[in-house]
């Protein structure tokens, strides 16, 4: 019972701000009940745990196969391109919109910087940097159009979605560019894709990437002034707006960033599949919507870290693999992948309502 | 060697009965043969990640062969490069890879042969007609995936239409086609792209459709204005079902493919690559091995090979 | 006083939302150094009055001086870059964020050399000592930790939070609006305390309130508020407060000669 | 400026609730801003100003091929499942949820009652009723989760989205129903396909019935204490609890219903395509939520008119056929439509921001 | 006064958010008919004591009794079965809906015959003639329109609001969470009369507020809440208002034995 005289209003007179208290031991202190606790004072924390949690078990059941350094780098590969996109969903999301155009603008960005290269001969750093262009423009006609003319992000990136995606498909023709074409002719163009391994892991530089761009992010979340800002916003407007946040300024300046993260997707891409494809990514808003929700982040706004959104990725690549090793037929997969997914909110949940 | 052989099957979605029908003939012939079997798919038409992951995880579980239907025939190269390069034997599946010669193999439909052999049939049911025909095509989707493309161009070939470029529909010129629309490859898309082609002109005499279930949607839409019967509707894929259409006459004609044959082709050769390290040759003057498509009518016409309803009825997706 | 022109001055002020007339071509002035108290009744259009002097809203119509120049202000920034620092009556804060992070917000401190100019890394510990001072003037000791979220204070805690940001900031005019509601006895001292302090140092204040008591006690002025208007303006040393509530109501008519300037 | 004297703060002795007073007049008094005060006293009434106004603009370009009853009735025709599915929707997201499973509840229950009916021989009119009580637990099992578990709503339905559409494929087996033995041995199935016309007009019982169905849950909404407690709900849970609302019991009503809902339009589905195909139905989440949006109900829940989730349907509808009647290819139909939804939604805030 | 046994009695009540312990071994009791005031610094934790009274928190321990009965309370709904009807420091009220939607949340009144019985159709015009009545006895009259979103209103018509809805409905017990805060002079002391009103229909009534004055002219006993508990409950007749203050403060400690029963 001694743990109860710490609580706060014990300590009266003097402001006692940075004393780091003992966590605060409720009547049951089961495990479970203390685990809870834990958790709860770093809610960030809990996607990580059912990360490393599912990792262990797929580990456990299907051995070396799974726990292999191909398999785990394998894994990082085929969630590099939803978890730069989630990066992007994650900045919206915190803004209380929500982005269902990502998949598209980074189709189009790649595209562009393909056809750029090819059809018009132009050199292939300024291809790149159009296309990484493309994706900041796209971004900015969603920014312009939520924070100026105040419509809500749902329908402005549904709008945004179906118009960028018919532009890449009018503007592209249809046509894929070939991997061996690229590979010959504009190299520069799946520099994301270069490996490089450590013992038996194969990185991949679009790995890299991904979580520099997420810890750069969290940093610039958490410790800019603009980070704050996107907070407030996404928290309550209004009250950001009054108490002296140039909220426009703030809402473009995340759709243009979320944007241009799309284009670097779209680089991403190339590298990742070889070529240039107009038909990639047409799942990527959904699945990156859920890497984001996994990962904790609230689609209310003004809540959660983005490191929860690679989590989050991690979690469905985890998932997906260790159940194909497993062998579960794909149907299989897709339903247990929907029951996990609620289950990963349901622990969330369980953790965040200590004591409440 | 006492290691079982092991192959995987990627298709393009695992809800399309084409694709079912595939893996039930893989499945059966690997039982027969004693091989373990693997299967993925796409979630959606196009879903070209999901198969590159596929491909992955075959390797990553030390399969000895794949049999793949390609979502993007030409983007998946560098994946199937990868598992070649691992020591896989990669057999493409209905649908040639962009280049052929990127899988060890390739067990297919020639879907432009397919959509020519309903072209000409529409054309020669027409006879004169032809020359004045209002043409209907609904097509897979916007993305226009190569077999949508093929089978497109085909049809209008087939039929005596100049198609400009080869590899994309809708650029064509002729008066009589009255418009494309796209259909998802079900009864819903089918019945509403109809419609939508019949509002823009009610007097559509000719119809081709991607597959069986567009076409199904199509006569839906017919039927609602009565003119069931006064239009011709051909289609590809000669699913029992289509088949059954056929016979009660919602379809005129469709081209049959033969999707078991090809899953078990495949899984022999992946056997034979399992045990000898023998690769699988291609039909002589193709670059890939013609598993053969029929069309299937009881209206034959004249100068079009086709076999009966019956026949087709007993061969359907065998 | 008849001599000194007013720091902050409205005239003719309309606003309206769809029929109801909140503001009614009102009149204001706030005096150098002066604590103006601003009463009148429920949905008397108070708060609105305040919104427009503080940039929250766009009047209608009417126009709006500062030091006698005429301004517009098309945000609550902008009145922010003029020094005018308000505490709404719904407070505006982000509930997610900390104590400090609501305090600093719009203008935040970063960290000085490379970490602040290039990374612009906020200057946490900076922010949070001025924040834990200026709660500490206020008397808030029962905020434990200046890192809390605003949304797990009580009531009167995050009204005492904004108001120790306005007073913080304000370096030309201080508008607060119903400071007091939900404070307890001492806190409510201490912010009254703090308006003397604050007029002291010479900044004007604008004090929303229905406690009689308090606004006699500080005010210098008294602007009558009625019907979307400002009925007149009473000097507190010449009038009871009941006078004042008469004439808030409406039981009484204004009286023009007494009335102050 | 008499209009003025009647603002309400001169009316103060007596409480004048009910009487209607003349709507106030701004300085500026243009026709465009009388036209914008008057919709903005009415704001259900905006997604059936573009409605008939998109309807006008397509009719004066296309003449009669629009202007035909066949047309008009064909794009009722078309909008029937979108604007049932949109129903159900609206009320998930009037209480701040959204559904992304109605497709496949709605496709799941068309299924079994075809293969009850088919496979195990089933009576007809019990199979239906199977597949409505199908429909109702899929939505009674999301239900339960939001409103016991207090799971976020986008989640649970995106984890029984994947669960029931993979229910659905491996349950049929892929397999269609034809159409054909549908209608010799099962004409009940196809009900709501059932055609009669009225002048040139043609009707079928499924636009009936989703008229029907609309209008009874505005009546439901606006008349009933559940309606009350389904938008308070959606406005804020925590007051409505408090102020004594059983919310989650709201909450569940609104799921099950909803589930009910996506089942009849399962059943009006078959009556649509003739067959019973687990294919059918893969957009209709995004249909649904563009409708409703387009209609003018808040994603932020609590707010709007389900009227307008029918308006919504009608206008995507009315642009989807007027566009390609006017030639326009298919590729650019999407991108028209994208730039649409944008612009209906933009005179939608313009209205709504009148003198704000 | 020893020998009533209280209508409402809570012991040993504990409640922790985190690591703060807003209840830590809390009584309360309230005996019939009588006015009980609750008084305490902010963040004291008298909300979330009130809050547990009417069941829109459930306390981590603790007792809870109804005339004697031990209760539990699983959500605010079993307590206004009970007949305890609370307003609430943050009012609880759905901002889009009309005033008397709200005041009726969650027991409309359902139309005579079939409309009502069988379409379930709302009685609007009975539920508006009631709510105008209710509003109209706590002088809220500047309520132009019944039918108006509760958004629309200010801070201080919507607090009215909520006291009217607690007063019509309560048939045991009613609690206010400072309802005059946000109340102008003339709507405080509406509200003051209507409390008396209400104990003179025998309904006892707790009432929270930070005003002194206030307090001490209604209350029958004075319960002063510090750092979590209950410090003692005193006789406002035998102690001053600075009195009061010194305890709830701390600046002075409880004299047992004068405290009152
Ligand atoms: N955003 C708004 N939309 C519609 N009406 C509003 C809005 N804001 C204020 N009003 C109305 O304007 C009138 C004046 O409101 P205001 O908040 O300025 O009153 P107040 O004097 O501050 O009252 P209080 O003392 O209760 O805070 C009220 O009748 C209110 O209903
Ligand atoms: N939901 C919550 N989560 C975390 N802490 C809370 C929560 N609700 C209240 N608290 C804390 O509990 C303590 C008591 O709060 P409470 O609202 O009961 O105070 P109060 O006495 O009503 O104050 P006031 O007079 O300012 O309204 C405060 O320190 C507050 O920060
Ligand atoms: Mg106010
Ligand atoms: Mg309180």
């Amino acid at each position: 019972m001694t743990d109860r005289n710490n609580s706060f209003e014990k300590i009266a007179p003097e402001p006692t701000a940075d004393i780091a208290l003992p966590a605060f031991a409720p009547a049951s202190t089961g495990f479970l009940s203390r685990l809870q606790h834990l958790l709860h004072s770093n809610p960030s924390m809990v996607p990580l745990i059912v990360l490393l949690m599912s990792v262990g078990v797929f580990g456990l059941v299907l051995g070396e196969r799974f726990f292999s350094p191909f398999a785990l780098t394998l894994i990082l590969q085929q969630v590099q391109i939803v978890g730069i996109i989630a990066a992007a969903q994650s900045l919206i999301i915190l803004t209380k919109g929500i982005d269902l155009s990502v998949g598209a603008i980074m189709v189009l960005s790649s595209v562009v910087m393909g056809q750029f290269t090819f059809r018009y001969g132009i050199p292939v750093p300024i291809s790149i940097i159009c296309g990484l262009i493309c994706g900041m423009a796209c971004g900015a006609v969603s920014g312009l159009l939520v924070s100026r003319m105040k419509l809500p992000p749902f329908i402005v990136t549904l709008g945004m979605w179906q118009i960028v995606l018919a532009t890449n498909f009018l503007y592209s023709g249809n046509e894929t560019i070939r991997a061996q074409i690229i590979e010959t002719e504009a190299p520069l163009l799946q520099f994301f894709g270069t490996k490089f391994s450590i013992g038996g892991a194969v990185f991949t530089f679009g790995v890299i990437f991904m979580v520099l761009l997420i810890v750069g992010l969290a940093y610039a979340l958490k410790h800019t002034a603009w980070g704050r800002h996107v907070y407030a916003v996404g928290d309550d407007i209004d009250a950001a707006e009054l108490s002296g946040v140039k909220t426009g300024r703030v809402l473009l300046s995340v759709y243009m960033l979320s944007g241009l993260i799309c284009a670097f997707a779209g680089w991403a891409l190339i590298g990742r599949i070889g070529s240039v494809s107009p038909t990639a990514g047409q799942l990527s808003n959904i699945e990156s919507i859920t890497a984001v929700v996994i990962g904790g982040i609230s689609l209310f706004g003004g809540r959660g870290s983005i490191m929860g959104a690679l989590y989050g990725a991690l979690i469905v690549g985890v998932f997906t693999l260790g159940l194909r090793l497993l062998g579960a037929d794909a149907q299989w997969t897709y339903l247990l992948i929907g029951v996990l997914i609620i289950c990963a909110v349901a622990v969330d949940q369980w953790i965040r309502r200590v004591s409440v | 060697n006492d290691h079982t052989a092991s192959a995987c099957l990627i298709t393009k979605t695992d809800t399309n009965p084409f694709f079912v029908k595939m893996r039930e003939g893989a499945e059966a012939k690997a039982q027969e043969l004693g091989m373990q079997l693997r299967s993925y798919a796409g979630r959606i038409d196009g879903d070209h990640e999901t198969q590159v992951q596929a491909i992955e995880t075959c390797i990553a579980d030390g399969a000895d062969g794949i049999l793949l239907t390609a979502s993007d025939t030409s983007s998946i190269v560098s994946a199937v490069e990868q598992a070649r390069d691992a020591g896989l034997l990669v057999i493409a599946l209905d649908t040639p890879l962009d280049p052929a010669n990127a899988a060890d193999a390739t067990f297919a439909t020639d879907n432009f042969r397919a959509g020519e052999l309903i072209g000409a049939w529409a054309a020669a049911r027409l006879g004169n007609d032809a020359r004045n025909a209002r043409i209907g095509l609904l097509n897979i989707n916007v993305s226009q995936p190569s077999v949508g493309v093929l089978r497109n161009q085909g049809f209008l070939t087939g039929f005596g239409i100049d198609v400009g470029n080869p590899n994309r529909w809708g650029d064509e010129t002729d008066s009589r086609i009255v418009g494309h629309d796209v259909s998802d490859g079900n009864e819903e898309g089918g019945r509403r792209a109809m419609e939508n082609l019949l509002a823009q002109d009610p007097m559509i005499n000719v119809v081709y459709t991607i597959n069986e279930p567009a076409a199904a949607g199509a006569y839906q839409a017919l039927r609602a204005i009565n003119r069931e019967n006064d239009v011709l509707i051909v289609s590809v894929d000669g699913s029992c079902s289509g088949v059954a259409d056929i016979q009660d006459g919602v379809i005129g004609a469709t081209a049959q493919q033969y999707p078991l044959s090809m899953a078990s082709l495949g899984m022999e050769a992946i056997k034979r690559w399992a045990e000898d390290g023998v690769k699988p040759d291609p039909t002589p003057g193709k670059d890939f091995f013609d598993t053969g498509v029929s069309l299937v009518t009881d209206d034959a016409a004249s100068g079009v090979e086709s076999i009966s309803v019956r026949e087709g009825l007993n061969r359907c997706w065998g | 006083m008849k001599n000194v022109s007013p720091i902050l001055e409205a005239k003719n002020l309309v606003k309206s939302f769809g029929r109801v007339m909140a503001l009614d071509h009102c009149d204001f002035d706030l005096l150098p150094g002066e604590i103006l108290a601003v009463i009148g009744d429920n949905g008397a259009g108070k708060s609105t009055l305040i919104k427009t002097l503080s940039g929250a809203i766009t009047p209608d119509s009417g126009e709006l001086f500062l030091a006698g120049q005429k301004i517009q202000f098309g945000s609550p920034i902008d009145a922010r870059k003029q020094g005018i620092e308000t505490v709404y009556q719904q407070l505006a804060m982000s509930p997610a964020l900390s104590i400090a992070d609501n305090m600093f917000m719009g203008r935040e401190l970063r960290r000085p050399g490379f970490m602040g100019q290039v990374l612009r890394q906020l200057d946490r510990p900076a922010m949070e000592k001025f924040a834990r001072e200026k709660l500490n003037e206020l008397g808030l000791m029962t905020i434990q930790n200046i890192r809390q979220p605003v949304e797990t204070l009580s009531g009167g805690q995050r009204q005492g939070v904004a108001v120790a940001r306005a007073a913080a900031f304000g370096s030309r005019v201080i508008i607060l609006d119903e400071p007091t509601a939900a404070l307890g006895v001492k806190e409510s001292r201490r912010v009254l305390e703090l308006i003397v302090e604050v007029k002291a140092r010479g900044i004007p204040i604008v004090l929303i309130s229905h406690n009689m008591p308090h606004v006699f006690e500080v005010a210098d002025r008294v602007h009558i508020h009625r019907l979307g208007k400002r009925l007149c303006v009473i000097d507190p040393k010449d009038y009871t407060m009941s006078d004042a509530v008469a004439l808030m109501t409406g039981a009484k008519e204004p009286d023009t000669e007494r009335s102050a300037a």
